[in-house]
């Protein structure tokens, strides 16, 4: 197998060992291992109903995994809390998204920098002046993110009422607000066009260049996969049936047989210009 | 100005609707008869205003500043259920309008000192003594079984009767060997009864509704419970006749005031011929006849004081009233407020369904 | 030329703070022009819209269902008077105790079925609704005096200073309090607290993976809910000097609860006038005694066919906030 | 032991009461997602109803039909008018609410509650109604030193014919299937050519002709109705429904039987005062370790 | 010869939006046809209008001469026209069977039918035959789309109207429901596929159309799509968009 590609700093971010979650009498998650460095796009893939998207939710604290464990910065937080783990540093979006509808694009995004606020009760109700600093910090940083994403012109918008693609990338933003270190993203290209998936591709090329954030990613689509991920996972049954770079994970026998199928079709389309 | 207004506060909506309109009714009669005659004060007319207070705490309290806000209304024959009367009382007697209760009888509302109010119906307590006086002796019984309804007025009935009870069970005349309470609204009772059949009592009294009343005691007979039943004043009516079922019915006793049938004094006669005339029946509990007294009490001390000031006429009821003629008997009132001499019968259910007195 | 005015008044209307003075100001002249009934009709419209206002807590901000509010406010009335008329406490001192025991008591039963969901939650507030009025009949430990309730209740005072006791000062308490109590939800709002409860109500899993302890932040809305309940129940039973069960029914939770839709969810000025509705409706409709619950039944029925989402339901995106950044100018804008 | 078999009897009899009119809460729930507290009021107009027929046309019906045709047209007729008035208020209270998401229609049914409850006041005015006592026979049996009235009887033969019917209609047909997967998304179910109004329509008579013949049970049973009463027994039957598995139509039927039997329980052998806490204390224990009811679905979240 | 399924000059809004304006489109008995176009460009909204789900506010959608302008949903099923509904649908607490017994809801009647059906279903998707007594919300992703498309296919419609089928399928599953689509239509049934994957989507179809903002902006036989040069940047990603990232 080839090294990885050279966004990757040695410095593990992310560690799973043994990760199992049992669903009744199915093993969805069949004793996972992965490592994620710091600063690379690592992508999992797989065919549906592999459990890519129950290794996020064990690794997000919405599910409690059965066996293993989840190491973030080499600290354990295996059975943390989803708003726990977010203040790690951790931050995610969804296969379905899920925004907070009749809410402004403004106040979904502040969402994101809940927790690293901490004005309680009283301060809110009697308007401290540190309330107030963080107030404008919150606002700030929605700003900035807003902005990342093109969306500051609907930022007064209600989020049901922008468009699905917008809804994506508000999601994101919605992510990024809380500063992560790690961005955890599934299927973000999922209802997005090809010239909007290339966008996005392009967008997570630049937060991990300007960044230093690190994207674990679930995708379908092998042009975003081949693109731009540094080190793909290939899941199948709950179980990891093949890891490596993307050229040699097209190649994987396995891979073909369980997920991509055996007729050829040019996934070169951007993988050959995407920058690295 | 030819008219005197007399306020009527009562449950026109709400579950107790039914005495609610009844006492209307009554009261709309008694005041009809007044005016038949002639009227008061030299010819003025009593004149009727009604305020709904649904049977409900908050919507008494505002009714009672509904009817003191209108000035021209001299005193209000104010309302069934203690827990009612309890905060609307609290606003005629700070705005010093007389009102009397006609279907209260907890006792501690003529212990507050209060002015203005008084009431026309007896209390929990005068039942209860005459429960004890009266009904051990005559069916020769020992154990006594006591149940309520957890309503202010049937518990208030219930702890009152242990009370009177509790010098003939220090002598060891008497045992109370079941006292619990029924949920009113409900409908099966199997359960509690069963655990009264299991206590063994020779007398068995509830002092709750007709409406539970009947269901309890059918549902008592058909789980072999055969002890003699006796009633409160609110179990036994022509209601309970009807829901029970004459076969179950009969021979069931009640403490009641006299009844309206067996009121022996000419007003009485006078009241229900016109009431059945206008309503087709006579009212079918004790209450509404109260309502009707008070309402005739303040026409009565209207009239004999010449006064439709509510402090000349407090002092009036409570000072020189004392054998006023009235449908229920003479009227007089205590210091307190409370009627002085509310006679008390044992009815029972004869074999036709007719509830008569029992001799 | 008659229209050039008309702008003009519409101007002050749309401006906030006018709109607020005025209604502070009618509020204050209100009592003066009016007989004690309407003052007293004011002020059960001031107690039904601090129960409104708690409720809206936990049922417009956060979307929690609670059909079992009259508990909370039984508790606070309870409280109030069991301790007023037993040891003489105050009633001014038991305004923060029946805020307190209510506010205790939500969290000690709300703790452990917090996580449930929607109408799964719904049925455990109705039936801790019950659960606080059976008891209160049934008379525990002979405290609560069974369905007679409790009387002799005292009225507000701070010695010979302050002494609340006729209706006009029992208007100025009650909406003394519902005026901070909104300057105070207002504030809640517009802050992260107030954002937390509402994304929790739009996406719960969404809201966790926000880092939003939705756990928490329900039990604190709760929490508060009940206190404000138990803080009108204070009131009332001062007021009314006695209480019994019978005003702390499922019904009064009904009320309460239509109330916040009536108005709009979430929306203070939705709030009071649900509680206008509610407090005032009955009374206008008196003279049609046997009747008036009828027309009370359609008129809630034909309030949501005509404003399904409140008469006053809270607009977002409203405010306006100018960039922080500062560089308005920009292509991607 | 007698009187635990006997207390569990008559629980099951009140339970089978809760039982059926917990099926219509859930059935208007489950399509719906509807709280319809006006149902309670369905089923106290339906023992009126019954109640007239029996106590104005008995006289009539007998003469012809005999005791056993009288109750069967009063049944019927009780039946077929509560269906009827459910699709009124359906169409005059819900139907225009519905767009407006779920929250807005449980204050249009608390509005038709009262108005419900109110117009049978109005009716049949305020009193308490008698049922025509011993309309049944009144004959005892004591099957092993258990006393149970034929009537006891006759209500739980026909309570459980009806809660097995119901049951084999949602759970077993395909039209029952088209109710299930209405419940669940009805646009899709639209897709599958469902008429959804025939189903809104199903339920909404099916419901409270339930509750009406549950209401005549009732009036026989206790031989006393009254205006008021649908209000508790409304609440009974919705703790019931959510207890079995709110939307679910065999969890309310086992749901009504267990609340039945809890409460009968519970008046026996801790107290009849406190029994409705001991039901409801119960119940939020049964939440807390099965957030979803007996029988409900756990519908794990996917995300 | 009118076309089997002919739509035209439709116009349908939400609210004070409008998500289609004037939009024309014919579907030939026996052909697939593909709608392309953007997020939110109104291609679910034009087939919802077709099966009647959303109220069409101008215009005509006329099938085999009958306009369905007003008739409800259930009753085109009815008519011959099924959707496979963006998002797959399917009931999760049904079983397969239950699913598939809907789908042939109008016919419940003719059991025969029925049955033949599921037959030609469960030989389309053998998994699913496999998987007869799940509860579908239990199945993979993939699995529920098979369903889903299998569900539409009971009631043996004339016209398949298929909305986004490939949506979050892993690639080789996406192989294969295009595999079955061909399939299905050579069997005869004409279809009316919208999708994203526009690659495929030209590669199975006959004939194309492309919405933007609710309006047709090009239409043609697939092979003149494909060659477009606005068409390839916008929906093919092909080699304008590696041109301009060269830049
Ligand atoms: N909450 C749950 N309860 C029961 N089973 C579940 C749950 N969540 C997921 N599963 C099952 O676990 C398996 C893995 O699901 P998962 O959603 O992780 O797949 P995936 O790889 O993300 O697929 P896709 O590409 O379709 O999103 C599937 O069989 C799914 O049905
Ligand atoms: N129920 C609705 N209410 C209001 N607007 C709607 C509704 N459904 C869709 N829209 C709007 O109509 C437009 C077209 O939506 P539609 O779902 O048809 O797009 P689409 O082309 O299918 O997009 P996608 O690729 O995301 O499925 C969009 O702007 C959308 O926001
Ligand atoms: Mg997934
Ligand atoms: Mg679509």
């Amino acid at each position: 197998m080839s090294e990885r590609r050279t966004h990757a700093s040695g410095e593990i971010v992310l560690e799973t060992s043994g990760l199992t979650k049992i669903f009744g009498g199915l093993i969805a998650v069949n004793s996972i291992d992965l490592k994620v460095h710091k600063g690379e796009i690592l992508s999992l893939i797989g065919p549906n109903g592999a459990g890519k998207t129950t290794v996020f939710n064990t690794v997000t604290g919405i599910y409690r995994p059965e066996f293993g464990e989840v190491f973030f910065k080499n600290e354990k937080i295996t059975g943390k809390k989803p708003h726990q783990i977010i203040s790690c540093g951790i931050a995610r979006t969804f296969q379905n998204i899920r925004l907070f509808p009749d809410m402004t694009c403004r106040e979904n995004v502040m969402a994101g920098q809940h927790c690293r606020s901490s004005a309680g009760l009283f301060s809110s109700i009697f308007k401290t002046p540190f309330q107030r600093r963080e107030e404008d910090m919150i606002r700030e940083v929605a700003e900035k993110r807003l902005r990342q994403v093109r969306l500051w012109k609907v930022r007064d918008e209600l989020a049901k009422n922008i468009a699905y693609g917008s809804q994506r990338m508000l999601e994101i933003a919605r992510a990024l607000a809380s500063d992560p270190v790690l961005l955890v993203l599934d299927e973000p290209s999922s209802g997005l066009n090809p010239r909007e998936t290339w966008d996005l591709m392009v967008f997570l090329q630049g937060l991990i260049r300007e960044e230093d954030i690190t994207i674990l990613l679930i995708e379908h689509d092998m042009n975003v996969v081949m693109g731009i991920s540094d080190w793909v996972v290939v899941m199948d049954g709950g179980r990891k049936i093949a890891e490596g770079v993307p050229e040699d994970i097209y190649a994987d026998q396995r891979v073909i047989e369980a997920y991509l199928g055996k007729e050829e079709e040019d996934y070169g389309d951007y993988g050959a210009t995407a920058e690295h | 100005n030819d008219t005197v207004v007399i306020g009527l506060q009562g449950p026109i909506t709400g579950a107790w609707a039914y005495e609610g309109q009844m006492a209307k009714q009554s009261c709309e009669i008694a005041a009809d008869l007044i005016n038949k005659k002639g009227g008061i004060l030299g010819g003025k007319k009593i004149v009727l205003k009604v305020e709904d207070d649904a049977g409900e705490p908050k919507s008494g309290a505002l009714a009672a500043q509904k009817l003191v806000a209108q000035k021209d209304v001299v005193a209000v024959v104010s309302t069934y259920g203690s827990s009612v009367c309890e905060p609307a009382s609290n606003v005629y007697e700070k705005f010093k309008k007389v009102n009397i209760g006609y279907g209260v009888t907890a006792v501690r509302l003529t212990q507050r000192d209060f002015k203005y109010f008084f009431r026309t119906c007896g209390r929990d307590d005068s039942q209860g003594k005459f429960f004890a006086d009266f009904v051990p002796k005559k069916f020769n019984a020992k154990r006594i079984a006591i149940m309520h309804d957890n309503t202010a007025f049937g518990k208030g009935l219930a702890e009152d009767t242990r009370a009177a009870l509790e010098p003939m069970i220090k002598n060891k005349q008497a045992e109370i060997v079941y006292y619990d309470a029924i949920t009113p609204g409900e409908r099966d009772f199997r359960v509690s009864l069963t655990k009264l059949r299991e206590a063994k009592p020779e007398v068995w009294y509830f002092t709750g509704y007709y409406a539970e009343a009947a269901l309890l005691v059918s549902q008592a007979r058909d789980i072999g419970i055969t002890c003699p039943f006796v009633g409160g004043n609110a179990a036994i009516n022509d209601e309970f006749v009807k829901i029970a079922g004459l076969n179950v019915a009969k021979g069931c006793y009640m403490t009641n005031e006299p009844l309206p049938g067996d009121l022996p004094y000419p007003e009485a006669k006078e009241f229900l011929d016109a009431y059945k005339a206008r309503f087709g029946e006579i009212p079918s509990s004790p209450w509404p006849i109260y309502a009707a007294d008070a309402l005739n009490i303040i026409a009565y001390a209207v009239d004999k004081s010449g006064s439709t000031d509510s402090t000349v006429l407090a002092e009036y009821l409570r000072d020189k009233v004392d054998g006023a003629p009235g449908i229920t008997g003479p009227i007089g009132f205590t210091k307190q407020g409370d009627r002085e001499g509310v006679p008390f019968y044992l009815y029972v259910v004869d074999d036709q369904g007719d509830i008569v007195v029992s001799r | 030329m008659e229209q050039a005015s008309f702008p003009g008044i519409a101007k002050i209307f749309s401006s906030p703070p006018l709109r607020i003075t005025l209604i502070t100001a009618l509020f204050l002249i209100y009592p003066f022009l009016v007989s004690d009934y309407f003052i007293d009709i004011a002020f059960y419209f001031g107690i039904y819209a601090l129960l409104g206002l708690s409720l809206n807590i936990v049922l417009g901000e956060v979307g929690l269902f609670d059909l079992g509010h009259a508990g909370f406010y039984a508790i606070g009335a309870y409280t109030t008077a069991i301790l007023n008329t037993k040891f003489g406490v105050p009633i001014l001192v038991l305004l923060p105790l029946s805020a307190l025991a209510a506010a205790l008591f939500a969290y000690v039963v709300f703790s452990p079925v917090i996580h449930l969901q929607g109408d799964y939650l719904l049925i455990v507030t109705l039936g801790m609704g019950e659960i606080v009025r059976l008891a209160l009949i049934n008379n525990p430990f002979g405290l609560t005096g069974g369905p007679n309730g409790v009387f002799g209740i005292d009225f507000p005072s701070l010695g010979a200073f302050l002494v609340v006791d006729s209706s006009l000062e029992y208007y100025f308490l009650i909406w003394l309090i519902v005026g901070l109590t909104i300057l105070g939800l207002t504030r809640l709002q517009d802050s992260r607290i107030g954002r937390a409860w509402n994304y929790i109500r739009e996406d719960e899993t969404a809201a966790n993976a926000s880092g939003i302890d939705s756990r928490s932040y329900k039990l604190l809305a709760f929490v508060l809910g009940a206190a404000l309940a138990g803080v009108a129940g204070n009131v009332y039973a001062s007021k009314l000097m006695c209480v019994s069960p019978e005003s702390f029914t499922f019904w009064e939770s009904c009320l309460i609860f239509c109330i916040v839709l009536i108005g709009g969810m979430g929306s203070i000025p939705g709030v009071l006038i649900g509680a206008a509705f509610i407090s005032l409706f009955p009374e206008i409709f008196r003279p049609f005694a046997m009747y008036r619950m009828l027309i009370f039944g359609s008129a809630m029925i034909l309030m949501m066919m005509f404003r399904p989402g409140g008469v006053w339901p809270r607009k977002r995106g409203a405010v306006q906030y100018e960039s922080l950044l500062g560089d308005t100018g920009r292509a991607d804008v | 032991m007698h009187v635990i078999l006997e207390q569990i009897i008559n629980g099951l009899t009140i339970g089978s009461f809760y039982a059926l009119i917990a099926l219509g809460y859930s059935m208007v729930y489950g399509v719906l997602k509807l709280i319809n507290f006006a149902h309670g009021d369905f089923f106290t107009l339906g023992s009126y109803l019954g109640y007239t027929v029996l106590v104005f046309g008995a006289a009539l019906l007998t003469a012809h039909f005999g005791l056993w045709g009288a109750l069967t047209a009063a049944l019927i007729f009780a039946a077929v008018s509560l269906a009827l008035v459910g699709l009124i208020v359906e169409r005059l209270a819900y139907r225009p609410v519905y767009p407006a998401g779920r929250l807005p229609a449980v204050v249009s049914a608390l509005g038709a509650s009262i108005f419900l409850q109110n117009t049978i006041m109005v009716g049949w005015g305020p009193r308490f109604q008698a049922y025509p006592s011993e309309l049944i026979p009144n004959v005892h049996l004591q099957i092993g030193g258990i006393h149970l009235s034929l009537l006891q009887i006759l209500i739980l033969v026909m309570s459980f014919l009806l809660m097995g019917l119901l049951y084999y209609i949602v759970q077993k047909t395909t039209f029952g299937a088209a109710i299930r997967a209405t419940a669940h998304d009805r646009k899709t179910a639209s897709l599958m050519g469902i008429n959804i109004n025939k189903v809104i329509l199903f339920i909404f008579t099916l419901g409270p002709a339930l509750g009406a013949m549950t209401g005549i049970m009732v009036g026989m049973y206790y031989r006393q109705i009254s205006f008021t009463m649908g209000w508790n027994y409304g609440l009974k039957a919705f703790t019931a429904s959510v207890l079995g598995g709110i939307g679910n139509i065999p969890g309310a039927m086992i749901g009504g039987l267990i609340l039945g039997v809890l409460e009968m329980l519970g008046a026996a052998y801790i107290s009849a005062a406190w029994k409705d806490v001991f039901v409801f204390i119960i119940l939020i224990l049964v939440l807390i370790f099965r957030p979803t009811g007996i029988l409900g679905e756990k519908v794990a979240e996917k995300v | 010869m009118a076309p089997l399924l002919n739509i035209e000059h439709l116009s349908i809004s939400y609210g004070g939006i409008q998500a289609i304006k004037d939009v024309s489109i014919h579907l030939e008995q026996g052909e697939i046809v593909s709608v392309l176009g953007a997020n939110g460009a109104g291609k679910s909204t034009l087939l919802q209008a077709v099966s009647g789900l959303v109220p069409i506010s101008g215009g005509s959608v006329v099938f085999s001469s009958e306009v369905l302008n007003k008739v409800p949903a259930y009753e085109i099923v009815l008519k011959g026209i099924s959707l496979s509904p963006e998002g797959r649908r399917v009931f999760p607490t049904l079983t397969v069977e239950e699913n598939l017994n809907l789908g042939a809801y109008t016919r419940r009647k003719m059991r025969d039918e029925v049955r033949k059906a599921k037959d030609r279903v469960f030989s389309l998707f053998p998994i699913l035959s496999e998987r007869r007594k799940q509860l579908a919300g239990t199945l993979s992703g993939g699995e529920q789309q098979m369903l889903a498309i299998g569900r539409a296919l009971m009631s043996t419609p004339r016209v398949l109207l298929l909305d986004e089928p490939s949506l979050g399928l892993a690639p080789i599953l996406v192989k294969q429901i295009f595999d079955i689509i061909a399939e299905i239509n050579a069997q005869g049934t004409s279809i009316l596929l919208v999708e994203q994957n526009a690659h495929k989507a030209l590669g199975i179809a006959s004939r194309g159309y492309v919405l933007e903002n609710g309006r047709i902006v090009a239409s043609g036989p697939t092979s003149s799509l494909r060659s477009d040069e606005k068409i390839q940047e916008a929906y093919l990603g092909g080699a304008a968009l590696r041109k301009k990232a060269a830049r």
